[in-house]
């Protein structure tokens, strides 16, 4: 039985599970970083995959699908920015609003834009292109799993040391991180905490709209309602887990996508669905208790405590 | 708190102002508003859609049935803000609603006896489950250090999962296609009153819990100490407050109100408990926004509940007559929340900024104590 | 000699107050110029402004004899001011150097150069005598390195007018006076020195010449030399002010307060209290002095019950509490003035009754089987507000609305009330002005004579000496000595307070 | 009628009304011939999900449309989401008093029970299933779907090469099990050494997550199975997605489905509801209907691409397997003349 558990094809399941993850999640590990609690990431992936589909179907081009994809992730970022820098809302209560938002608006415009309910494919959404590297891709194993993605699933990949370098390398990520430390010990430096802070939003607002747009365009290509389906909640647990640190974000990201592909593989093998569906979010479980130490600023936040 | 009006103003325009001071009046005017440009860019009638609303949430059967979703919302809403009040974020409503949910409506469908039993012994049932579910993040929290805002969320999948599984493998009615238990015999349902045309009885159960909620927080030392320790758990604890052991009771509380609310979703309206159904309404969801927009002040949640009710019975309305769709009534909802919670005001538009205290979402409930 | 700051007509409001009324003030170049006040005097607004950190309703300020308005911190760096603020404002978790370099980072192809820049922090501190290691990181360090690397980051932008906010409050008598040393050489660097404080010695020993501000008007001009303290204190308070008393003795009872060879783990698992033992008796008041960070705030919160006791015991009343809950050890007698009167103190959503009311709220006189008895609890708060002269409005107003006297008036109030044998008073008139820092002592010494226990951490040496009926001495988790206020001077227990006696084993 | 909603929908439901239609006129030629204008009618439709989910609630849309435009009246299309949308819609309907309210699917079909008993002056008809005892005015249509499904495996039992089959089916339902059990079961009567397999995509929709469906089918493709039925609804999408990626053959449902991943969907599992709907309503509006009506292969009212006339244009693999579709042809006729039976696994 195990024999057929474990194969390339798995790997290539794995990976697409986990790089709309790794996209929001890296977004999220940013805004944490500026100090600024970010769990919209949901809402941003779906407005993302619904643009996305809609930019690639209107202009049938998947470049302007992204184009459109992280434009909408934008707007959302945009209001989660000034509520809660601007204006000090809470964070957490606008996260949920706004997840609850982009729900309700793609489910809005999708009949009144497009007459349907529910799904919405057509020939003229163009998707995204798997870009197999020549040679790279040949290799067995690896070469399907790593060297055959998508322009984002690439992308995904390079972010995670690019985003570490600019974090913890140049003079921005060190403004960043001291923003998000202290604001104000950065503000008497000159070093506006608004505009790091709604830079960190909008980024993660970018990064999520890629993320719905890989799960529009790039994952399937088509747009389903509520299609994000936790994706952007797994992503805050990612960050969490991952303590924002880049290379142990894309870990927790891999875990979770990794529980997520092997629960499909077991029903196959005969599993009870209910027990593979609770799968991935009991090993997260798991390994959020066995990662337990320092959640403080977490429980800070949400205890008031 | 009020703001003092520093120009005297002729009087119907000073008492427009006045309450659309207000800042909840002013998010929903301002929600509305959005939702009517909304309407009008995709091509319909905003006021033919916002009228087939309102009548579709008031009139005929769309009274009873706004009445009837007002009771799973203000339910969880009232779950939800028993924690949120206390600082506890726990976003587990609907894994405490659905484990609840089984668990009561197994009772109602296996115990033989009058439906005076049943009934009650259901809802006891559902509400423990649900407490006891609700006991898993908190005992992660107040031991492990694990923020209850993760695992309750987390918990959610894995309860749907729980029950799904004891449904299909256990408690499978085989005669029905779906995955589902029997039926609820009729004795053990929830009774029905003979007013707005048959209204659950769970409605005036609901409406009391809301004021038992109200006393509770204004006069007892319980209210008076978890409401302390959702302000600043430090200085609750430096009182001598045990803020492990409450976040514990309140999780207790908000878990025991999500399993009665989820067994009377299948006692007192769907009479069988189907995998899946319970979660896809949303209503924990629902509820959630609502106790947000309440701030946790138990007469706002039930007119808030009532409010975001009609709003999609009525948004059920405008879809089968005006061919707008109902998801319009999510948008405004969240929007609301939205522009609360950003402070969004009048004043903002009169390029004057308020003090700090002003429009706060959180501080609707200092006035209390 | 032309002026290297002016401020004229300065005027900030808030709402419902006016924080900086028409403010004149010229500061010359090279001079150290004392800024003094009351609380709320205006001070910090004056300064944020200055500073581009708020826009001033009116008036302007010249700078070098140019108008100068900034409309950020950036603006006024470079405009070559430097501010070391009255709550530090570093990075913990970052470096000495990131924290001084930040924003004016040495790079070498777009990235953060980091030798570069702990080179040339090194280089700065080594000019100046600023002893601070710029790999260390910001959380691990005391205090008084804390406010040297503040200093740092003003003299790596060259600043040539320096602000500094009230930078004594947290440092012993030895630092402040390796810091008086820092600031005289700046000075002579020919750097101009802007100096908050309220502290009236200070002034004297440091200043060329005093502004003061009352209720947000500048109301004197002062040349040091031709001054003295109580001249300047009547222009803070506009009254008479007698600024030396110690109060009288008295003999102590039963020991209320016992703890034995107590250990304690703090943040970051450090160990905190060592094997620290101590007794407090009925009719004393013992006061611990320590260079903030040596165990002081972790020593308490064990005896609180906010913090676990790794070993060792504590006992009130001959009770052992060691491991009692907090409700437990308020029940057998116990009251608490904490040090974060904002943070931990207080609640500031919460009403001031609400406020007066915690760890009271359990009480037979206030409740009956959980359900308040609500009438009893408004009497309760309105007999405080009077007796303590709590300046508020509706009792129902959230205590948001105090300023910082009058909230820590909430707190002296609430636990005094409580008529408990052993109370716990953890810097309980930092930042205080004259009078309220009065009103409160004068409270502390009554409640001993009318037989209570009062166990007082404070930094603040004098209060130390005039209210102690004897004084230990914590450092680094120990306490190193007990000493009898009457036969020791501020400079003694300095020298205790950094550990010096230990080359000196007689003390 | 599919010229209106051209761009807006998806290609499905448009290119399968033509030969559905035909394969349902063939066998019911006799009500549909009743041209004459009659009596303006008025119909609401309630579906229990949103009709973009299941090509089955958009096929019950047009049937009720069909008769509502052929007979000079109204129709309504009410669509819920939850249980108690469904109580308002249905409640709604009853409140504008229509000539005929039309509900669809099991998931309604206790309400249906509930609320034409409580209205006995109201007409109520039921699609895909029925309660044990309809009260006279209701009338209920059911599917035998697992005829068209055995004869999907009869095709799968003679292409598969690696001898294994499986299906991705939407939800662990009893009802699902006419699909992918009588598709093994048809696949194990050509050869009875065939393994099947069988995987479920539910989660937060399962009828509508192709991205799952996706994961799913490539991980059941990568365990060995060759052919793989698509009981996913609005998730079908990502199965064929992973066909055509991955190589393996698959099998939609209700509706052609072939063109949507041509070369990999070997046939389709048809349930012809849009005219089973307008002949149920026009037996109910002239006062001929029965209390059950049953459709299978017989009635016309399941079946699969093979058995239609417009196989040729179809763009199913099947077609390309004319070996395959007189085998077909001829086991279809045995389930018709009663030679061969079918197991329900519903109650069977
Ligand atoms: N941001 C603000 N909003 C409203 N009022 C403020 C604000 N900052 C200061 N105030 C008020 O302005 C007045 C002056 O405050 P400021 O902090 O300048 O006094 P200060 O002299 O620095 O006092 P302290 O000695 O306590 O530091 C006080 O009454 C304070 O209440
Ligand atoms: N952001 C603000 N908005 C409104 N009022 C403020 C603000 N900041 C401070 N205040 C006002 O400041 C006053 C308290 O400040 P004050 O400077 O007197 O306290 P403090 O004793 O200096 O406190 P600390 O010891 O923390 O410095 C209160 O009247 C409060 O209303
Ligand atoms: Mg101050
Ligand atoms: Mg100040």
């Amino acid at each position: 039985m195990f024999d057929q558990l474990f194969d390339a094809a798995l790997l290539e399941s794995v990976v697409r599970a986990m790089v709309p993850i790794l996209l929001a999640a890296l977004g999220g590990m940013i805004c944490e970083r500026a100090g600024v609690f970010q769990i919209a990431m949901e809402g941003m992936m779906l407005a993302g995959a619904f643009a996305a589909m809609a930019g690639s179907y209107l202009a049938v081009s998947s470049g302007l699908g992204i184009v459109f994809g992280v434009t909408a992730g934008v707007l959302i970022s945009l209001m989660l920015a000034f509520g809660t820098v601007s204006r000090q809302g809470d964070p957490i209560v606008l996260g949920i609003a706004l997840n609850l938002m982009a729900l309700g608006l793609t489910g809005f415009l999708l009949p009144q834009i497009f007459g349907v309910r529910g799904t919405f494919r057509h020939e003229r959404i163009d998707g995204l292109d798997r870009l197999p590297i020549p040679g790279l891709s040949e290799i067995p194993w690896i070469g399907s799993v790593l060297f055959d993605q998508t322009i984002l699933g690439y992308l995904a990949f390079l972010l995670v040391p690019a985003i570490w370098l600019l974090l913890f390398r140049t003079p921005a990520g060190l403004r960043l991180r001291g923003v998000g430390e202290r604001p104000l010990a950065a503000e008497s430096l000159g070093v506006s905490p608004t505009a790091y802070k709604y830079g960190a939003v909008i980024a993660s607002g970018v990064l999520s709209g890629l993320a719905g747009t890989q799960l529009a365009l790039g994952n399937l290509v088509l747009f389903a309602e509520g299609m994000s389906a936790g994706r952007g909640w797994v992503a805050v647990v990612a960050v969490m887990l991952g303590r924002a640190h880049p290379f142990a974000v894309f870990g927790a990201s891999l875990l979770f996508a990794f529980a997520e592909g092997l629960g499909f593989r077991l029903q196959g093998n005969g599993l009870p669905v209910q027990i593979t569906d609770a799968l991935p979010f009991l090993v997260t479980l798991i390994a959020l208790i066995a990662a337990r130490k320092r959640f403080a600023r977490l429980l800070d936040l949400t205890t008031g405590g | 708190m009020a703001e003092t009006q520093p120009i005297q103003r002729s009087g119907v325009a000073a008492r427009i102002e006045a309450v659309l001071s207000h800042p909840v009046v002013f998010s929903l005017v301002f929600a509305f508003a959005l939702g009517w440009v909304i309407v009008y860019l995709t091509g319909n009638d905003p006021g033919f859609a916002y009228r087939e609303m309102y009548d579709g949430a008031i009139t005929g059967s769309g009274l009873r049935n706004t009445l009837g979703r007002a009771v799973p919302i203000v339910g969880m809403a009232l779950a939800v803000s028993v924690a949120f009040r206390a600082g506890v974020i726990n976003l587990g409503g609907e894994g405490q609603m659905v484990m609840g949910g089984l668990a009561g409506s197994l009772v109602a469908i296996y115990t033989p006896g009058p439906g005076e039993i049943v009934i009650p012994l259901a809802m006891i049932v559902g509400g423990l489950t649900g407490a006891l579910w609700a006991m898993l993040p908190a005992f992660g929290q107040t031991r492990l250090r694990l923020p209850i805002l993760i695992t309750s969320l987390l918990l959610n999948y894995v309860a749907r999962a729980v029950t799904g599984y004891l449904v299909r493998f256990h408690f499978l009615d085989d005669s029905v296609t779906l995955t589902s238990t029997q039926q609820v015999p009729q004795t053990a349902r929830m009774p029905r009153l003979p007013i707005f045309g048959g209204v659950s009885l769970s409605l005036v159960l609901v409406i009391l819990a809301v004021v038992v909620a109200w006393v509770v927080y204004r006069r007892t030392v319980a209210g008076y100490e978890t409401q302390m320790a959702g302000f600043n758990g430090r200085f609750a604890r430096y009182g001598g407050i045990q803020v492990e052991r409450q976040t514990v009771g309140v999780m207790v509380v908000a878990g025991a109100i999500g399993g009665v609310i989820g067994t009377h979703m299948i006692i007192g309206d769907a009479y069988r408990f189907i995998d899946g159904e319970l979660v896809v309404s949303g209503l924990a969801w629902t509820g959630l926004l609502v106790a947000l927009l309440a701030a946790n002040y138990p007469p706002m949640i039930l007119v808030a509940g009532l409010l975001f009710s009609g709003l999609q019975i009525g948004g059920l309305a405008m879809q089968r007559n005006a061919d707008v769709s109902w998801r319009l009534a999510q948008v405004l909802q969240a929007l609301v929340i939205v522009a609360v919670a950003s402070r969004l005001a009048f004043d903002l538009f009169r390029r004057r900024r308020r003090g700090p205290t002003s429009g706060e979402l959180e501080s609707a409930g200092v006035g209390e104590v | 000699m032309t002026a290297a700051l002016e401020f004229r007509g300065v005027t900030k409001r808030f709402p419902g107050v006016l924080a900086n009324d028409a403010v004149d003030m010229t500061v010359r170049a090279g001079e150290i110029h004392a800024v003094v006040g009351e609380n709320g005097a205006g001070k910090t607004t004056l300064m944020s402004i200055l500073f581009g950190l708020l826009p001033a309703d009116a008036g302007h300020i010249l700078v070098n004899g140019e108008p100068a308005r900034f409309a950020s911190a950036l603006d006024a760096i470079r405009a070559g001011l430097g501010m070391v603020h009255q709550a530090f404002r570093l990075f913990p978790t970052l470096t000495v150097a990131d924290n001084v370099v930040f924003r004016e980072e040495p790079t070498r192809s777009g990235l953060v150069d980091r030798s570069e820049s702990i080179r040339q922090v090194r280089n700065v501190a080594d000019r100046y005598g600023l002893a601070v290691d710029p790999t260390e990181v910001v959380e691990n360090l005391p205090v008084g390195v804390l406010q040297r690397v503040e200093i740092l980051k003003a003299l790596y932008r060259d600043a040539q007018i320096l602000i500094l906010d009230e930078p004594t409050a947290v440092l012993t008598p030895q630092e402040r006076d390796k810091l008086f040393e820092v600031i005289r050489l700046l000075r002579d660097s020919g750097r101009t020195i802007l100096f908050i404080t309220h502290k009236l010695g200070e002034v004297m020993a440091l200043s060329d010449r005093v502004t003061v501000l009352r209720d947000g008007r500048s109301v004197a001009h002062l040349v040091t030399a031709d001054t003295s303290p109580e001249e300047i204190a009547r222009h803070m308070t506009g009254r008479e002010v007698d600024l030396d008393r110690r109060a009288p003795q008295h003999s102590p009872g039963q020991a209320v307060l016992a703890v034995s060879d107590l250990g304690a783990t703090g943040e970051h698992g450090r160990l905190a209290v060592h094997e620290a033992s101590l007794e407090v008796r009925s009719g004393e008041i013992v006061g611990i002095a320590g260079v903030a960070g040596n165990g002081q705030s972790e020593l308490i919160e064990v005896i609180a019950g906010l913090r676990a006791a790794d070993s060792g015991s504590v006992h009130l009343n001959g009770v052992d509490i060691t491991h009692a809950e907090v409700s437990a050890r308020r029940s057998s007698g116990m009251a608490y003035v904490p040090e974060d009167r904002h943070g931990v103190g207080t609640s500031h959503r919460a009403s001031v009754w609400a406020n007066l009311l915690m760890s009271h709220q359990r009480g037979p006189a206030f409740q009956r089987r959980g359900w308040f008895n609500l009438r009893a609890v408004r009497k309760h708060a309105r007999s405080l507000i009077s007796a303590y002269d709590i300046r508020t409005g509706p009792i129902g107003s959230p205590v948001s609305t105090l300023s910082g006297g009058n909230l820590q008036k909430v707190v002296v109030a609430r636990e005094i009330s409580h008529g408990a044998p052993l109370l716990i008073a953890e810097q309980p008139t930092r930042g205080l002005d004259i009078a309220a820092i009065e009103f409160i002592h004068s409270r502390l010494i009554q409640f001993r004579n009318d037989g209570g226990a009062v166990l007082m951490v404070s930094a603040e040496l004098s209060e130390i000496l005039a209210l102690s009926t004897r004084i230990l001495v914590m450092f680094e988790g120990r306490i190193v000595v007990e000493l009898d206020p009457s036969q020791v001077t501020e400079a003694d227990v300095g020298v205790y307070m950094t550990g010096a006696h230990q080359e000196h084993p007689d003390g | 009628d599919s010229e209106d909603e051209a761009p807006a929908t998806t290609a499905a439901p448009a290119t399968t009304a033509a030969p559905a239609t035909t394969a349902a006129s063939a066998t019911t030629a006799a009500p549909t011939t009743t041209m004459a204008p009659e009596d303006p009618v008025s119909l609401i439709y309630v579906s229990p999900n949103p009709l973009g989910v299941n090509n089955f609630l958009i096929l019950g849309e047009v049937g009720t449309q069909r008769v509502a435009e052929r007979r000079g009246g109204t129709w309504k299309t009410f669509e819920s989401v939850d249980d108690s949308t469904r109580r308002a819609n249905i409640e709604a309907a009853i409140d504008e008093a229509p000539d005929v309210i039309v509900l669809t699917t099991f998931t309604l079909v206790e309400m249906a029970d509930e609320y034409s008993k409580a209205n006995p002056d109201q007409k109520f008809i039921i699609i895909d299933a029925c309660p044990e005892e309809p009260a006279p005015n209701l009338h209920c249509g059911v599917f035998r779907e697992h005829e068209g499904a055995f004869l999907l495996g009869v095709m799968a039992g003679h292409l598969s090469e690696a001898k294994q089959i499986g299906s991705v089916v939407a939800l662990d339902i009893p009802f699902f099990k006419r699909w992918w059990q009588s598709f093994a079961e048809g696949a194990q009567s050509v050869d009875p050494d065939i393994e099947n397999s069988v995987v479920f995509i539910a989660g937060d929709n399962p009828f509508s997550d192709p991205a799952r469906a996706k994961e799913l089918a490539l991980s059941l493709a990568a365990q060995g199975p060759d052919h793989i039925f698509a009981v996913g609804a609005g998730s079908n999408g990502g199965i064929f997605e992973a066909a055509a990626e991955a190589g393996f053959l698959s099998y939609g449902v209700d509706v052609n489905e072939c063109p949507s991943a041509p070369g990999y969907i070997i046939d389709n599992n048809l349930k012809v509801v849009d005219a089973v709907v307008e002949q149920l309503l026009d037996q109910v509006l002239d006062g001929t209907a029965g209390p059950v009506v049953s459709f299978g292969l017989s009635e016309g009212g399941t079946g699969v691409m093979a058995l239609q006339p417009g196989l040729a244009d179809s763009q199913c693999v099947i077609a390309d397997h004319p070996d395959i579709v007189e085998e077909v042809r001829a086991v279809a006729e045995g389930i018709i003349d009663g030679s061969i039976v079918v197991n329900d696994p519903l109650f069977g």
